[in-house]
């Protein structure tokens, strides 16, 4: 029973929703805000839960380990931003999150980033595909050099970046557009399928 | 003091981070490291929230035209968070079904809306005007065409047997080709430059010579 | 720096990758090859460039490796009684590591329990023994090092000459004219301008990208008088814009004309936000519109509604998603890096014209090695000349 | 006004009503057009298949609902092509938006071809993407002391001689956002955990780099990759159905893009005829 109050509740949300293609309307608008405090009201449970449950009282109660509570008390120091006289001890939960990332990604992304897709593209010319994506490569590296004018041959060469870079959005743009359409097709499933149930 | 002390610290974790990954022997302090880093990011999930709440509870206090909105939406924040609190996230709570019927069906609607958006954009703002939003267009047609089934479904339907024995998919292999080949040498210029642009902000952040995530301030 | 200086300086980096990967190539060619033994062999090593805290295994299958449903790695820290499982592997595989609480230097027993669907057992004999042992540095990753050092260098150093105040050249970016041209075009009209900096915060890169161009825009505007509109949905970035506007004012010498008004909070909501901005546009009908910094999924509304009033439509995002919409709506767009290179074009600030410069000569580097590396791989390859290997080798990350 | 003016001029929402048409009527009156599988997709059925039964797989389910309609029949047709093989499943989040989303889409794959805990587990979230991947490099359970309904790790069968990447044959990341790079900078490279990525269809382009640099074994992109994975499963799922919708609506944008242009040029024309004049 509660499956079907709930699938009546979801279509009569999702129609809501799509009022708004009429005109912004008082539906919508109900709509939208249940939809933002339920989200706020579920990343406040689940926050409960899925980390501080896991990552901090699991130790405390089951390893007897007190030494989460320091970088917990650490990451609490996020809330001073709202007392504006210690304001600046949000430096410290911060100091430590962006130090760590931007340390690790340094060899991280030379390793992944650049020298995964160098020696992918280090090849003998032994295709035209694989001419095909070194001048593509080359060019495009070309139009985002900024340390020379785009006169004669740099010009050429970043005139054939543009245009590689253009095919390139071209399937992006081809690729989003076909998202958008499959978000309207799984809402418009729903409602044919879950809730009226004329589409097998 | 207040800013020199984060950033030393900063520049300690950074500089430990890139030095662990060439020393095996470190990673007892790296786990440590780690470890505290996830549970200091905790309360970065919650502070966002705080200024969405803000907002409502002062349009309710002020009595402001959005008032019944805003009620709606803090009702439902303080149904949402106190059934997940107390009656747990699992299988059958209220809290799964409240996500099931109400948040996912919303999320997804209210994306889907872009769908239309995106139709209306195709028409009314999508123009040939130069060379390059020319070629962007003509490539989208092509990939909007060929990846999905209508492509082939059209050549193997107006071409002739002669023809479909030589290539039977062709759409689908134009499209397989734009995306793997020329899209893809693009795409890899980008990683290259964005990596190389994610390199020197690393950099800066670490050496303290950018800063303006700590905020302004003594 | 003169050009053959700059040769010298390329030649000794590309001198010393060289080096390093040349005699790198002769080690690795004097390390013997094993024989492959009879199946059960069971071949212990200590795991390379690690933490002293695993030990690999490989072994041949047994001969019934059909019948086998898993098998079972024991270890035990004498070669008699007392072993233990540590790990399971399913059938036909050949290899294992062994990380399970191991302790550096001591010596470890292994043997490999074969076990059936019926749950017949078979035990390999034992092999071993075997110490992990730590290694202090991971030599696998020797090239990451250099580029680390290389790719560093490169950057911190511009920087630093930039601060100290060396002139760094940066072309000309051609959207940045069109700029120029749309406030113009505004001015003539009598419209107003609306400037847009997207959805980032304050510290995003494309936001602070956007403010240094905003600080241009701002200036001519001042100096035309044309009505400059920014709606905003942070009310940080909000207070920012504010202190922009008004400097650029005064700079003009027109304190009195700037208008605090124009620039205002509107929602944070995006959808909300878009919803405003529309409205905006068609009731102000601004001459050109400049959409600069982060945009998610508001783009194309936003794009399209200033398409429908014909105002002159100026783009730049480092959001990739984003720019096909811009660019098919807009009269020109920024892509990506363009919009910091703008920015820093813009501002002449040293941290990062400095910074630019920098990834500018990294990239450099890069084009270099494809293009050299691509010649004598081919080289390599059609005329057997293995010693041309040795760009590709370098980018070869283990 | 000629007709090329008077088109570019008309509401909107009568856009709106033709795109509500070309999805709804193929849904209702279907053509079943045939799907041609590409090899990024293909590429991560072969994987999987060939895995032996019993090897355990590690997969990501890094979105929202807001991605519901293309990442959901992808997760449950690789997941229930994984179950039925006998692959051991480890579920997890990056997004904490999808800590429900994961629980439900697991149990629903498992319906009736797996047993939770036995043959699967779900481990919920875990929060600071990039460090997370670092740590599990180590050790899962330092990560994941419980799943996610809070039971240890330590007492789920399927967890059993689990430690660390070097135990996972294949890494599956369904994403939404940018966490495959994540995956493929923190785990894949250094690790050499193989790697598949499942994205919606926006961001898919950007990913083939990767795919040509074999630093992920393949990609499903949107709703026509997971319909791709439906068919070589054999299942006509959702992903199936939308098909023929998905394909009359593309060309209705077209012919709108080019309608759209031919006005414009004509205009663009006449205009310039009138200034020469």
């Amino acid at each position: 029973m509660s499956e079907i109050i709930g699938i009546w509740i979801a279509a009569g949300l999702t129609l809501c929703v799509f009022s708004f293609l009429y005109k912004d309307n008082l539906f919508y608008r109900f709509a939208e805000h249940l939809y933002v405090g339920t989200s706020v009201g579920y990343t406040i449970a689940q926050a409960w839960h899925q980390t501080v449950v896991k990552l901090v009282w699991y130790p405390i109660k089951q390893e007897g380990d007190y030494t989460v509570l320091i970088p917990a008390a650490i990451g609490l120091l996020m809330f001073s931003r709202f007392v504006p006289k210690y304001r600046w001890l949000i430096r410290w939960p911060l100091a430590f999150m962006i130090g760590v990332s931007a340390g690790a990604s340094i060899p991280r992304s030379i390793q992944s980033f650049i020298f995964k897709q160098m020696e992918a593209t280090i090849q003998p010319l032994n295709s035209i595909n694989v001419f095909i994506i070194v001048l593509g490569l080359l060019c495009t590296l070309i139009y985002f050099y900024f340390s020379t004018e785009h006169k004669g041959a740099v010009g050429v060469a970043s005139k054939v970046g543009i245009f590689f870079l253009m095919v390139s959005f071209g399937a992006a743009f081809g690729y989003t557009v076909m998202a958008r359409i499959s978000l309207l097709i799984g809402r418009v499933y729903f409602l044919f399928h879950d809730w009226l149930h004329i589409v097998k | 003091m207040k800013l020199r002390l984060p950033l030393i610290l900063c520049f300690l974790c950074g500089i430990f981070m890139i030095v662990q990954f060439f020393v095996p022997p470190f990673t007892g302090v790296y786990d440590k490291l780690l470890n505290w880093v996830m549970i200091i990011s905790i309360p970065a999930l919650v502070i966002g929230l705080t200024s969405l709440i803000k907002l409502h509870s002062n349009r309710i206090i002020r009595k402001t035209p959005n008032m019944p909105y805003s009620t709606v939406a803090f009702v439902a924040m303080i149904v949402m968070a106190l059934s997940g609190l107390i009656g747990g996230t699992g299988q059958g709570t209220w809290f799964e079904w409240m996500f099931k019927n109400i948040q996912v069906p919303m999320q997804a609607t209210m994306f889907s809306l872009l769908a239309f958006y995106i139709a209306s954009a195709a028409y009314r703002a999508f123009r040939a005007r130069t060379l390059e939003a020319t070629l962007m267009l003509v490539t989208a047609v092509l990939v909007m065409l060929a990846r999905v089934p209508i492509g082939d479904f059209l050549w193997q339907h107006v071409m002739p047997d002669s023809v479909l024995q030589w290539k039977a998919n062709l759409p689908e292999d134009v499209a397989g080709w734009i995306l793997n080949v020329p899209s893809m040498a693009a795409r890899r210029g980008i990683i290259l430059g964005i990596s190389l642009g994610a390199i020197a902000t690393s950099i800066k952040i670490i050496l303290g010579i950018e800063r303006s995530y700590m905020g302004a301030g003594e | 720096m003169s050009v053959s200086r700059f040769i010298f300086i390329i030649t000794i980096i590309f001198g010393l990758f060289w080096i390093v990967s040349y005699s790198t190539a002769q080690e690795e060619s004097q390390e013997p090859i094993e024989p492959l033994r009879p199946a059960s062999n069971v071949i212990l090593t200590d795991t390379p460039n690690d933490n002293g805290k695993s030990i690999s295994m490989r072994w041949d299958v047994s001969p019934d490796d059909d019948r086998v449903s898993q098998y079972i790695i024991l270890r035990n820290t004498s070669p008699k009684e007392g072993f233990a499982e540590v790990g399971q592997v399913p059938t036909n595989t050949t290899k294992y590591v062994d990380e399970e609480n191991l302790v550096k230097g001591t010596e470890y027993y292994y043997r490999i329990r074969a076990i059936d669907k019926k749950g017949e057992k078979a035990d390999s004999e034992v092999f071993g023994p075997i110490k992990p042992v730590a290694q202090w540095f991971n030599t696998d990753y020797k090239f990451i090092a250099i580029a680390v050092i290389v790719f560093g260098g490169i950057i911190v150093y511009c920087i630093y000459s930039a601060r100290h105040g060396r002139e760094f050249f940066i072309r000309r970016i051609a959207g940045l004219e069109a700029v120029d041209e749309a406030i113009g075009r505004a001015t003539e009209m009598g419209r107003p301008i609306l400037y847009l900096t997207g959805l980032g915060g304050v510290s995003d890169i494309s936001t602070l990208a956007s403010l240094n161009i905003l600080s241009r825009v701002a200036l001519k505007t001042a100096e035309y008088d044309t009505p400059l509109l920014l709606p905003c949905n942070d009310p940080f970035v909000m207070i920012v814009n504010r202190e922009i506007v008004k400097g650029a004012h005064i700079d003009a010498g027109k304190p009195d004309t700037y208008k605090e008004d124009n620039i205002f909070f509107v929602s944070d909501d995006q959808f909300a936000y878009v919803g405003a901005v529309n409205g905006i546009m068609l009731r102000e009908r601004p001459a050109a519109i400049f959409y600069m910094g982060y945009y998610a999924a508001e783009s194309l509304l936003l794009a399209e509604t200033g398409n429908s009033v014909g105002a002159i439509q100026i783009a730049g995002t480092d959001a990739d998603a984003q720019l096909p919409f811009f660019i098919a709506s807009c009269d020109y767009t920024l892509i990506g890096e363009e919009l910091y290179a703008a920015s820093a074009y813009m501002s002449r600030e040293p941290l990062l014209l400095g910074s630019l410069k920098g990834q500018d000569w990294s990239k450099f580097l890069l084009m270099l090695s494809i293009f050299l590396g691509v010649i004598m791989e081919s080289f390599a390859t059609g005329f057997g000349l293995s010693f041309l290997h040795w760009i590709a080798k370098f980018f070869t990350a283990p | 006004m000629s007709f090329w003016e008077k088109i570019g001029s008309f509401d909107r929402r009568y856009i709106f009503a033709l795109i509500a048409l070309t999805v709804i009527v193929p849904l209702l009156i279907p053509i079943g057009m045939p799907i041609t599988t590409t090899n990024e997709v293909k590429s991560v059925y072969d994987y999987i298949d060939a895995l032996p039964p019993g090897s355990a797989i590690l997969v990501a389910l890094d979105y929202d609902p807001a991605a519901l309609a293309e990442l959901y029949p992808m997760s449950i047709a690789m997941l229930k092509h994984a179950y039925t093989k006998k692959i051991k499943v480890i579920g997890m989040t990056l997004w904490i938006t999808g800590a429900s989303l994961g629980d439900v889409v697991m149990r629903e794959a498992a319906q009736g071809i797996a047993e939770q805990d036995k043959d699967y587990a779900y481990l919920g979230f875990v929060p600071s993407g990039a460090v997370a991947i670092m740590r599990m490099g180590q050790d899962i359970s330092a990560v994941f002391n419980v799943d996610y309904s809070g039971k240890s790790i330590s007492q789920i069968p399927v967890m059993k001689g689990i430690k660390n990447y070097k135990d996972i044959s294949l890494v599956v990341d369904l994403a939404a956002g940018s966490t495959p790079e994540a995956w493929i900078a923190y785990a894949g490279t250094p690790h050499h955990v193989p790697i598949a990525i499942g994205v919606t269809a926006v961001s898919a382009v950007g990913y083939y780099p990767y795919l040509n640099a074999k630093q992920i074994i393949g990609l499903i992109g949107g709703m026509k990759g997971a319909a791709e994975y439906e068919k070589l499963i054999q299942a006509r799922g959702r992903a199936s159905v939308g098909m023929d919708s998905q394909s009359m609506t593309h060309i209705a944008i077209i012919l709108l893009i080019i309608i759209a242009n031919v006005s414009y040029f004509v205009i663009r024309r006449k205009n310039k005829k009138e200034i020469e004049s």
